[in-house]
């Protein structure tokens, strides 16, 4: 596989065409929500990204993501892996949800060098490659940083009394996706 | 040392000079170590990324070590010899790189870079609180003119001028071949207007600006000119006193020296007027607790130690370049770029920005590539060896004006070949198959 | 990477480690490829103006030329090869360097040099204009306290922000023996302080200032601090954050480092309060023709292009310091400065400015010489191959406290001999009757 | 002769002692004369100098210097160049004292290129080691500076109907005496 077939595998060339969870759409009653915005300087992409979170329809004490819809512009990369996030953590414990992001950022950062945990990390796991392309790890990142600030928000929102849906906050990409 | 003058109504137009041959640009590669490594699966380098940054030859590798294992020593302090040499050395670099503009060496002052140059005079201009306003002092009233095509780097520090002075930004915008809209130059530059701050070549569009006209419509209602020749210093002969330009500014990394080191030049009796704002070391007369008086530009501007290597390899630079010619590398360019517009006009779902002709043109060609990102764009190409550059290149508004968010540029230089923009444009054709957007 | 923290009390009392063998001090020298040329009649050079600028080791001009020939790319841009490996090496450096005084990559902002670092400060400190004033600007009422032995780098600066915004600049004074007037420490800094900056070594007099004592008592005020950390960081082990200064600067050029790079680096709340100045590309997010938006610290802080090989040069620097241990380092400089105020203390018709003893002092030793001006002084020792620096060093004011113009200083550093010191001291004992002062 | 001792001429360090034309003295009557203070950012030395010029005693149209008055503070290549000034031009029509600046400069200029012509320049031709040394041209120009500028002033005032005195001018060292 030369290095381009490595970093595009066909799973990411299909999730950058399917875009799982495209479109802004409301959440449905007895959920909560929080919409998130993430710019990255380097190329001047963007994506807005909602998280919906929902007490666990068994019960249980952890929400459970209801929804990932997003919109925005970005290379292929940025493309599909908000694509495949949307796969992996919708329907998840958020609990779940948080870990698997913090999966993904240490694949992501390792340079190449920590191998993914398919059985975990599923389509996502397709992505290790990036992280041997430096100036690419923020084009992966870009959805999922948006995921994490806005499920926080989300949840902090489900388990308020009366929740207060304030204007979506507006931040950059971390910078320290840089390293 | 000194540029021949030139109308820059000749570029894209090389007049007597030729393009390097095969064998001369052989030669001409040689002395640049970085040309001969491979990348990836063992692709040779293709380097098109000389508008973000050039390569360095030996020539300037050398000067700098050798400076800095015989003579380092701090520049204008302490009797002892290699303080000597450096400051020597130092001061030799001043008058080779102003002269390589057509200028004087007290009329050129060495900055970071490029972009630090436009700051220390759009600062400078917006001075207010030190004494009284200086003569070039914007009010609130005035209007500073850019135009649409700028660098941020010409067009954040403007902005922020305005909003400190209360002077209004304006600009000259551009016509739908990446040309600027001349129609509206009167209406724009008016006697309101109190600097008109252009760049000579875009770095997007590749286009070269009239320079005369410009200033003319400058010098008619008395406003000061800024000219960014960071894309036009590195390609053809410029020469700043003929342009009759009062301020310019351009960088070294970009034109095969180090980075660390730009230059402000311009006019001596502009720098003269205009106030200091980064303040310490060097740049003072006389200091007590309460009070200081300062010196003279050029070092009025230099506060701290300056880059001393930095200055000395640029000299080299500026010998690399003269000993080439600069009207041959000009003419070298302009095949190139011939040969790239034509090629990119061949290829399907791409556009061009800018010009797609050759005349008044650098060779910075930058392309919208229909339904492929430039950042996939440019990974594709580099994985045939060829280094473009993808994003906004710091220009978001000329991006805007052309319906773009970002682009990917092949950008050439006196190293580039033919073969080399073959390559590229041969690999653009197959990047919407792989990407599945054709 | 990172440095133990010290109690600056410690300098002076190397504790556990010991200075360089004299095998080891000839390991040292022979990474610097200028130790071993000669002077005017064949005189081994012997280097003591580090305190100016440092030499540098083969470690760093090979960092520095391997990245050019190999890598050499603008950052942060272009999807190729070079590109990426550049920005790898890049913030690879920025990790090391900040690591190198206790912090964090993020809060370390590359400067021009340490001049440029101080002037982000006070600058931002004073910019009003754009927008609201940000938490940490000066008003009229404010007050900014320095010292008396600053550099004109951390003087002038905030003279000049005063000047902007009607504050008002007050100084710690000195006592005869170098040292700060610390009974004045509460009469000076107090509720309406609003920074405290000062040096944590002076570049004149060698005094280490008592860093812990200075920032308990603008912590009291809940004024800023701001270290000026030239002097102590290529000298001594030194971790910021451990001493809680706000914020610091120090320069490249003094700890084997290049030319044409300094940092600016502190807490990240600090940082991220404070407005950029300097404005253009790569430090913004979101620009139109109207207005623009800007990155989180350090991006922001750092327009146009960086000092990119220099940065990867001044890692290489950090290395080489860390290999041989900041801590023998700081021995092996004691152990010299002991010997060159002894030897000084011997030779009639010299007086030291500073400090006469080791203690709480790096090895700058600035001396007067009765009768004789410092310039002849240098001059007469750079003809025995001795490389002092003569001159005000950029602290006027220091001078005058102690009644002098300018003075002699010899200033030592990893690579220093005692066979320096006993010849800097020796010949200084016949400038006088050279010049018919004795 | 070492590289020392031929900067430091004898001449020279006799000269840096004797400080010929030291102290400020006030013009005699019908003479003008005009100050000029100079002052070295390298190093924080200072010249005050006095320049007074008369009419020709035998009458020629080209006034004369009559005197070159100084203080300041200095190294020895400043004092002693200063010294040298005050005894090479006191007395000589203001055409062959300008001459001699410029002649002066030159040499100091030339970095030990130009032999100095000994009939004309005297003692000052001893400075010619000095262009050796880039930090110290300085050092050699200051009082030389200082005369010029004070010498172009006090002609200036002769010719003038009725002569009034301004304050002196304060300026730096040029700064083109760098290279
Ligand atoms: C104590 C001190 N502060 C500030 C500076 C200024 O450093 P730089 O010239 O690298 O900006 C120096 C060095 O000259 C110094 O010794
Ligand atoms: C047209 C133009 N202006 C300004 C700049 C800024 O130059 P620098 O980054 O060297 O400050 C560049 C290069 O990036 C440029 O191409
Ligand atoms: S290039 Fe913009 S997100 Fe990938
Ligand atoms: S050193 Fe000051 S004038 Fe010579």
């Amino acid at each position: 596989m030369s290095g381009l077939d490595q970093l595009y595998q066909q799973i990411i060339l299909d999730h950058a065409k399917a875009k799982h969870g495209f479109g802004l759409r409301d959440a449905g009653a007895g959920a909560a929500s929080a919409d998130s915005h993430q710019y990255n300087p380097l190329c001047g992409d963007e994506v807005t990204l909602r998280a919906v979170v929902a007490t666990a329809p068994d019960g249980s004490a952890a929400p459970v993501v209801a929804d990932v819809a997003w919109t925005g512009e970005g290379c292929s990369i940025s493309q599909a892996s908000t694509s495949v996030l949307h796969e992996l953590v919708v329907g998840r414990p958020v609990p779940e949800a948080t870990g698997l992001v913090e999966e993904f950022r240490t694949m992501i950062r390792s340079r190449g060098q920590v191998e993914p945990d398919e059985e975990v990390l599923g389509d996502a796991a397709a992505f290790a490659g990036v992280g041997r392309h430096a100036n690419r790890v923020k084009c992966a990142m870009l959805g999922w940083t948006a995921f994490e600030d806005a499920l926080s928000r989300a949840v902090a929102d489900l388990f308020e009394a009366s929740p207060q849906p304030g204007p979506p906050a507006v931040s950059t990409t971390t910078d320290q996706e840089n390293a | 040392m000194s540029a021949p003058a030139v109308d820059t109504a000749r570029v894209g137009d090389p007049g007597g000079a030729s393009a390097f041959s095969d064998d001369e640009v052989a030669a001409v590669r040689a002395r640049f170590p970085v040309l001969s490594r491979t990348v990836g699966a063992g692709h040779a380098l293709a380097y098109l990324d000389s508008g973000a940054t050039s390569q360095r030859p030996d020539s300037v590798l050398d000067a700098e070590r050798d400076y800095l294992t015989r003579s380092n020593a701090a520049v204008h302090r302490g009797a002892h010899t290699l303080a000597e040499e450096a400051t020597q050395a130092y001061e030799d670099a001043r008058s080779a790189v102003a002269g390589f503009v057509g200028l004087d060496d007290d009329e050129l002052v060495w900055t970071r870079n490029a972009t630090e140059g436009l700051n220390i005079v759009a600062l400078g201009l917006s001075h207010y609180g030190i004494g009284a306003p200086g003569p070039l002092a914007l009010r609130a009233g005035d209007e500073v003119v850019v135009t649409e095509m700028e660098h941020h780097a010409n067009l954040v520090p403007w902005q922020q001028a305005c909003a400190r002075t209360g002077a209004t930004l304006r600009w000259i915008g551009l016509d739908d071949d990446g040309r600027l809209d001349l129609g509206d130059l009167e209406r724009v530059v008016t006697a309101r207007t109190k600097v008109l701050a252009f760049t000579h070549a875009s770095n997007v569009l590749g286009t070269v600006n009239p320079v005369p006209r410009l200033v003319a419509a400058a010098k008619a209602v008395g406003a000061l000119t800024v000219l960014d020749a960071c894309q036009s210093v590195p390609h053809f002969p410029v020469d700043l006193r003929a342009l009759g330009v009062d301020l310019a500014v351009f960088s070294a990394h970009k034109m095969l020296g180090p980075t660390g080191i730009g230059a402000l030049a311009g006019r001596r009796e502009v720098l003269a007027a205009l106030p200091p704002v980064i303040t310490g070391g060097s740049m003072v007369e006389k200091v007590t607790m309460e009070s200081t008086t300062f010196r003279e530009p050029p070092q009025r501007f230099e506060a701290g130690t300056p880059p001393v290597s930095q200055a000395i390899a640029w000299h080299a630079a500026v010998d690399h370049l003269s000993a080439l010619g600069m009207d041959r590398i000009a003419a070298h360019e302009h095949m190139l770029t011939e040969r790239l517009l034509a090629g990119v006009a061949g290829v399907p779902g791409v556009r061009v920005l800018g010009p797609t002709t050759a005349r008044d043109r650098v060779g910075a060609v930058s392309v919208v590539v229909e339904g492929v990102h430039p950042h996939d764009v440019g990974q594709f190409l580099d994985n045939e060896g060829i280094a473009v550059r993808v994003g906004h290149h710091c220009a978001q508004p000329v991006h805007r004006r052309y319906g773009a968010t970002a682009s990917t540029r092949a950008s050439v230089y006196l190293y580039s070949t033919t073969a080399e923009v073959d390559a590229f444009v041969e690999t653009l054709g197959r990047v919407r198959d792989y990407f599945g957007a054709a």
